[in-house]
């Protein structure tokens, strides 16, 4: 923020300085908020042509020249469709609700390094803060549930509840790993302690278990498959957002999507390294091929999500706490004791080993003791 | 529970990858993406499939094969044809239907009509985009636009119309060469009572008290001194024909005519149907042939084998024959 | 009184349509119990269950296919009959004997108004619960008035009405 | 059996349905939950009550042909199939053989399509987000091109007749079946490996909504689902009706009778139905297509009582004629096979919890215009 | 500053009178949140902004949706059958002995000196690394005695749902 108030003193010191700050604060919030927007609605677009193509048929084609046009012709009819509350619904917190969906899914976009030198605003907690501000979603979810009156959506605001209070500790515990391996809170200080040829966090054993840990929550934080419980669309009909429609359910998309994407960005700053990238510290373009270099990374976390969302079937609501608490969390605990062994190890190669080894232990025996439930293989006979 | 991330689910994973892929290479293979793109690409339908049916006429559309012998409109499942016979000034049946409406929401296009129409008068047509604004009288379609001519036929289905003209012997037709009247337009073709008696034969409605089957015949005539016009129904038929029904089988037919004269034995032999296939309704045709004024048997169309010989046995009995 | 062991047993082999078994109403489930139970038949499985209104002869027929999944022979046709009147159309209910015939008797009973004594559960399960009629019986006339909407059918219903259609009494009934 | 533990819970009555993305159809279950637990679940149906038997009393035995493939609609050939042979067992027809070999082929033909669709829907229940069923979808059109260019419609064919069926097929159609069922063992092992070892998949139908085999057999419950608990029951072995004592194929029998037992019987019987398919294919004779002595229009059936059945893909498909030698049935009723296996609907949710009830009612496969009629 | 600073306390009081007064105890929970929210942002004024941070994640993150919890167990939520005005009797003693509480808090604050005076030299950056070295070193048993309890309370949570379970 400060190196864009330089910025404007050079250009043009004849501004006054309360307009140069606020300048100054409001430009980065602009750019944000409209290439994550415009990121949204591409993303809307591309995952219902992915799931087209691999559902054998064409995704939308009719709006715009490949169906480009398909986000704002969905937005349009949203803004369009009428907006019924029901009359049993607590109005005011029906009406707070999407709100409380949509801020912190964008006041996370505050603390991602998008390119070199282009973050919107460089908390020293900026890690934290992240992780603070989407617990609030929790909130939201179930105002959403309650206000509507609607005993579906009040089983599916319990059920996203449970989920993302669950998911929460495994995230949170995974995150510590990267914190203590980049010694800082501040994202950009993560990203620049990535740099090196295998320098991203993920290269590293306890990186890739955390990596793994932290993309598992981060899909179950915003309800994606296999872990899309609160709207279940065949069990409880829309889960927490049946009785919205209108722009209100749109804000609630919004919401979902934009907080898919900022978890995909802060997964990317945390093990893919980031803007980082051969060619991300030229002095020219250097923050051009930076900025693609997070793009690419953020879709390639997109696209996994897209891709489990066509293929993998849903999770039942005790198997999902189970695999929280049961599996996830021990591991995040156990990642935490391999990464201190790989910190305080000799030289590098013995750390690896040495932590890869642990993890490896860890994983198979967690398998065994949660191995209650084992898929019997079964057998069919024939008669004549 | 605990190995979730096992090999299963990485083989859904390629599986659908492996869709995603090949889609893009040889995606414009119909049987890979199954969608056509619909008004621009258009699905080729084959010939025997059938939506709403259609009248075929030969030639001008004056000459039309159906003969107004109300089969279909008995045989349809959810009674959606309305028939009704022309008639010339004295009343006598002209074997050409002067209404003929088919309510297409009604119509389930099950082909039946098709099937037992004994003059191959009405087949199913192939065209589905009949989307109309109105819920009665749009989706009602009246005789001039259910006509269609014999090589639109062999257009859609060139197969099947061959067979069928190769099958098609020339009917007789035993009425003189009517007229030829200007095709009547809509506006006077379904008078006011006409249309309510359409609508009781029509909307099938189960058990309304009893049907009047088929509906009376309605004659106009001019009521003397004033310039409305009043409803006379034809002379409803005598009571004293208890065969008169289509549901009774000839043999219980007979059995209920046994003792009586040969006309109505003639009568009883016939399917009870008013089809006026033969050029008369039974009652008329069974005075025919008892008087002599018509010595051909095998009029009855509707009544097919059984009727023939069962009126060959009664001609020849009474030694007509 | 339960029908000999042979009769049953060759009417099986014959496994002509025409092996059935009419059966006083008291007996019903005596007789089926026997049929069910007896080592040599095992009639295990009772597929279709269904009324039958004679109205000339007066009565409603209940008649009840029975197979064998063990011993895979064929059809036994088990009749019984109760009178037609509403008051006196009770029979047995043969739920108890094969849980099969659950839905079916109530079926049986939503269409026909044939009652049950035993079944666990007798309600009406095709119409809705303020149905008063039987509607499948011979003599049902249903309702003029069915959701009506001022359509050109209008004109029907005025005239059917003028020319003396009958407007039956459940109808009256089921709009109070 | 609300909980008597330490916290005092409220049990929540829930109605899933008639308007419920996944309950196949306007049917309504009246589910009393305690938690996620279900304690008490009544079905209630009828909302797409037609009185189709009371329909068939007032039309001609050739005017309920076309009514029969609105019953299931998704599997109109084998509903046409029952009707015939229950009019043909009491008239004694007798069918010609290529008449026989075509309606078997048909039939199997409709089993394909019902299973490949029955087992999408089950997993798009289960949450596997339509694309299963869009694969099933896909191998359904060419099936339904094949109808359609036989019989005239995909899905209302209104093929069959008493004593044979309308249109003969020609080689042209003949050519077009057997490049069909080519194309089926692909597509099904493909199915497989996108689903059977999925372990999210066998995590939430295994062990859920068990059906013991004598309850299977009491309740009268038949098809794949009575199969899935161990019950070797099938009409088509039992009865021998149509010519399918020519082919050798089994039929499979599962066991555990939960859920993952029906979606495998299932697959299996898709096995089995191209088995049937390409030997009926192989070997269908020349011949008249329908009896010379089968008549359209005026068709008596002699006074009497008759009961006719096959095994449709959801289950033994019966009909219960009694004719008083009129050409309009006396009484003509229907047996449905969806209808009956939801006796035991609640004894397999009982316990369970509202995802699997889904699942459940999934796995027993219902269409409402059988189960109403 | 200082406007920034006056409009956050106003919508705290506002915040906390909320909580108290308002009928339906889901709008209460809300009031309460916005409360926490002020206390976050006056911590972010202090650049302090590590506890803010730990302030939004623990009071809105945990304690609100314990509450939340909470409030699902009860009763009659929407307080329409309550009947007794939320303010209760005497609320006027309660009103006398917040104010003169609040009075006496004014004065200790104005005598101490801990206002003018930053805590532990807090540079930029350093708050953070201040607090981490702050944990280990001196504060490193009541942060270890804190641990063992949250374990204990965790496996107590576990058995209560262990029970629940058999008794289904």
């Amino acid at each position: 923020m400060d190196a864009i108030y330089q910025l404007i003193h050079d250009y043009c010191p004849t501004m006054p300085d309360w307009l140069a700050l606020a300048l100054a604060i409001l430009l980065p919030i602009a750019i944000v908020m409209g290439v994550f927007l415009t990121v949204f609605a591409l993303l809307t677009w591309v995952e219902r042509k992915a799931l087209g193509r691999i559902q054998n048929r064409r995704g939308p084609n009719r709006v715009g020249p490949v169906g480009l046009f398909q986000p704002i012709a969905d937005g349009l009819k949203l803004l369009t469709k009428e907006d019924i509350v029901p009359n049993a619904a607590d109005k005011v917190v029906h009406f707070l609700a999407p709100v409380l969906v949509v801020v912190p899914a964008f006041m996370v976009l505050a603390v991602v390094p998008v390119a070199k030198g282009f973050i919107a605003v460089d908390l020293n907690i900026g890690v934290l803060f992240a992780l603070a501000v989407s617990t609030a979603s929790v909130l939201a979810l179930f105002m959403a549930g309650w206000a509507s009156h609607n005993k579906f959506s009040l089983l599916g605001a319990m059920r996203g509840v449970a989920q993302v209070v669950s998911y929460e500790v495994p995230m949170v515990l995974a995150a510590v790993v990267v914190l203590m391996a980049s010694g800082s809170l501040s994202s950009v200080s993560i990203v620049e302690a990535q740099r090196g040829l295998t320098g991203w966090f993920v290269c590293k054993p306890w990186g890739l278990v955390g990596f793994v840990i932290f993309q598992l929550c981060a899909m179950a934080e915003v309800a994606r498959t296999p872990f899309d419980l609160p709207e279940a669309e065949s069990e409880i009909v829309a889960g927490y957002h049946t009785e919205y429609s209108g722009f209100k359910f749109a804000l609630f998309q919004m919401g979902e999507y934009v907080a898919a994407i900022t978890m995909g960005g802060i997964t990317v700053t945390m093990f893919l390294g980031g803007y980082l990238g051969p060619g991300c510290d030229l002095p020219k373009f250097g923050w051009l091929i930076s900025a693609c270099w997070f793009f690419a990374k953020l879709g390639i976390i997109v696209v996994i999500n897209i891709w489990a969302r066509g293929t993998w079937p849903r999770v039942r609501v005790d198997q999902l706490l189970g695999f929280a608490w049961k599996l996830l969390l021990p591991l995040s605990l156990v990642n935490i004791v391999a990464m201190a062994v790989w910190h305080f190890a000799p030289n590098k190669l013995v750390g690896w080993v040495e932590s890869a080894v642990l993890l490896a232990v860890a994983i198979v025996a967690l398998v065994k003791i949660n191995a209650g439930q084992t898929f019997e293989k079964r057998s069919y006979r024939f008669t004549s | 529970m605990s190995n979730l991330l096992g090999k299963g689910m990485i083989d859904g994973l390629v599986v659908t990858a492996k869709n995603f892929v090949t889609s893009y290479f040889d995606g414009n293979r119909k049987d890979r993406l199954f969608t056509y793109q619909y008004p621009e690409e258009r699905m080729k339908l084959p010939e025997n499939s059938r939506t709403f049916p259609f009248l075929v006429y030969d030639g001008t559309p004056d000459q039309m094969r159906c003969t107004a012998c109300k089969v279909c409109e008995t045989e349809c499942p959810p009674q959606c044809i309305y028939i009704v016979m022309e008639r010339d000034a004295n009343g006598k049946p002209l074997l050409r239907p002067r209404v003929f409406d088919i309510d297409i929401s009604v119509c389930m296009q099950c082909g039946i009509c098709a099937e037992v129409c004994p003059t191959n008068a009405i087949k199913m047509d192939c065209d589905f985009e009949r989307s109309a604004h109105g819920r009665f009288e749009t989706l009602l379609s009246h005789l001039p636009e259910l006509l269609k001519s014999n090589d639109y036929y062999h257009q859609i289905k060139s197969a099947e119309a061959t067979r069928v003209d190769a099958t098609r012997k020339p009917v007789k037709k035993a009425a003189a060469p009517a007229p030829v009247k200007p095709m009547p337009t809509p506006a006077d073709i379904l008078t006011e009572d006409e249309r309510s008696a359409w609508q009781r034969g029509c909307q099938s409605e189960i058990g309304t008290g009893p049907i009047v089957w088929p509906p009376p015949v309605v004659v106009k005539k001019k009521v003397a001194g004033t310039n409305t016009e009043q409803n006379v129904s034809a002379a409803p038929l005598p009571t004293g024909t208890p065969w008169h029904d289509s549901g009774i089988d000839i043999a219980a037919r007979m059995e209920l005519a046994k003792d009586r004269s040969l006309a109505d034995k003639l009568m009883a032999a016939m399917a009870q149907l008013d089809c006026q296939a033969c050029g008369y309704d039974c009652r008329g045709y069974a005075d025919a042939l008892a008087s002599g004024t018509n010595s051909d048997f095998t009029l009855c169309t509707p009544g097919e084998e059984e009727t023939k010989n069962m009126l060959e046995k009664l001609l020849k009995e009474a030694g007509k024959l | 009184m339960i029908p000999p062991l042979e009769q049953v047993r060759e009417m099986l082999s014959a496994g002509a349509a025409k092996s059935s078994l009419l059966v006083e109403r008291e007996e019903a489930v005596a007789v089926a119990q026997f049929l069910k139970t007896d080592p040599q038949l095992q009639l295990d499985f009772c597929s279709c269950v269904t009324a039958v209104d004679y109205i000339k002869q007066d009565c409603i027929e209940v008649v009840y296919h029975l197979y064998s999944v063990a011993l895979k022979h064929g059809p036994v046709a088990l009749k019984v009959r109760a009178p037609r009147a509403l008051e006196q159309c009770r029979m047995p209910s043969l739920t108890p004997v094969w849980r099969g015939c659950e839905y079916q008797e109530r079926e049986a009973f939503d269409l026909y108004g044939v009652k049950f004594d035993g079944h666990p559960d007798l309600r009406r399960i095709l119409m809705w619960d303020e149905f008063v009629d039987h509607p499948m019986r011979k003599d049902y006339v249903p309702p003029m008035d069915y959701e009506w909407e001022p359509t050109p059918h209008a004109e029907t219903l005025a005239r059917a009405k003028q020319t003396g259609g009958t407007v039956p009494a459940s109808a009256l009934e089921a709009k109070k | 059996m609300s909980a008597t533990g330490i916290i005092q819970t409220q049990t929540l009555e829930v109605s899933l349905g008639p308007q419920h993305p996944s309950t196949h159809g306007v049917f309504r279950m009246d589910v009393v939950l305690d938690g996620e637990y279900v304690v008490k679940l009544k079905p209630v149906m009828g909302y797409l009550h037609r009185n189709h038997e009371q329909l068939a009393e007032k039309m001609t035995w050739l005017g309920s042909m076309p009514y029969t493939d609105r019953l299931d609609y998704f599997c109109s050939m084998t509903n046409n199939w029952a009707y015939a042979l229950a009019v043909e067992k009491m008239t004694g027809l007798k069918v010609p053989e290529r008449a026989e070999y075509i309606r078997v082929i048909m039939a199997e033909l409709t089993r394909l399509l019902n299973h490949s669709c029955a087992i999408g829907f089950l997993l798009s229940d289960c949450g596997a987000w339509f694309t299963p069923v869009l694969y099933a979808l896909r191998e359904r059109e060419w099936i339904l091109d094949f109808f359609e260019t036989v019989s005239g419609a995909r899905m209302m064919c209104n093929y069959m007749r008493f004593g044979g069926v309308r249109v003969d097929l020609d080689d042209a159609s003949l050519a077009m079946a057997r490049n069909i069922v080519a194309r089926w063992p692909a597509f099904l092992d493909e199915f497989e490996k996108l689903m059977t070892e999925n372990e999210v998949l066998l995590a939430r139908t295994q062990r859920v909504g068990i059906l013991s085999r004598n309850l299977a057999i009491n309740a009268s419950v038949s098809g794949p689902v009575a199969r899935a608990s161990g019950v070797e029951y099938d009409i088509r072995k039992v009865d021998k009706y149509g010519v399918y004592d020519r082919f050798d194929f089994g039929v499979p029998v599962g066991e555990a009778g939960d859920t993952f037992d029906r979606y495998m019987i299932r697959i299996l019987e898709m096995r089995e139905a191209v088995k049937i398919l390409e030997q009926a294919l192989r070997d269908i004779p020349a011949g008249p297509f329908i009896a010379p002595e089968a008549k359209l229009r005026n068709f008596k059936v002699p006074a009497g009582d008759g009961y006719g059945r096959i095994e449709a893909p959801k289950g033994e498909l019966g009909f219960y004629l009694v004719s008083e030698g009129g050409a309009k049935p006396y009484r003509y009723h229907v047996r449905p096979p969806s209808f009956i296996n939801l006796t035991i609907l609640e004894d397999m949710c009982l316990g369970q919890k509202v995802a699997d009830t889904v699942i459940i009612l999934g796995s027993v496969d219902i269409v409402l215009g059988e189960v109403d009629r | 500053m200082n406007i920034v600073f006056l409009t956050l306390s106003a919508i705290m009081v506002l915040g906390a009178v909320l909580a108290v007064t308002l009928r339906n105890l889901v709008h209460c929970l809300l009031a309460l949140v916005v409360f926490f929210l002020g206390i976050a942002g006056h911590f972010f004024l202090l650049k302090a902004d590590f506890l803010g941070a730990a302030q939004i994640l623990i009071y809105i993150g945990a304690v609100a949706v314990l509450i939340l919890f909470a409030i699902m167990l009860t009763r009659n939520i929407s307080g329409t059958e309550g009947g007794r005005s939320s303010l209760g009797g005497a609320w006027w003693l309660g009103v006398g002995l917040a104010s003169s509480l609040a009075g006496m808090m004014c004065v200790f604050v104005r005598r101490s000196e801990l206002v003018t005076k930053l805590p532990y030299g807090a540079t930029e950056e350093g708050v953070v690394k201040e607090i981490g070295k702050l944990l280990v070193t001196d504060w490193v048993v009541p942060l270890e005695i804190m641990a063992v309890l949250l374990t204990a309370a965790l496996i107590g949570a576990v058995v209560i749902a262990l029970e629940e379970e058999k008794k289904r």
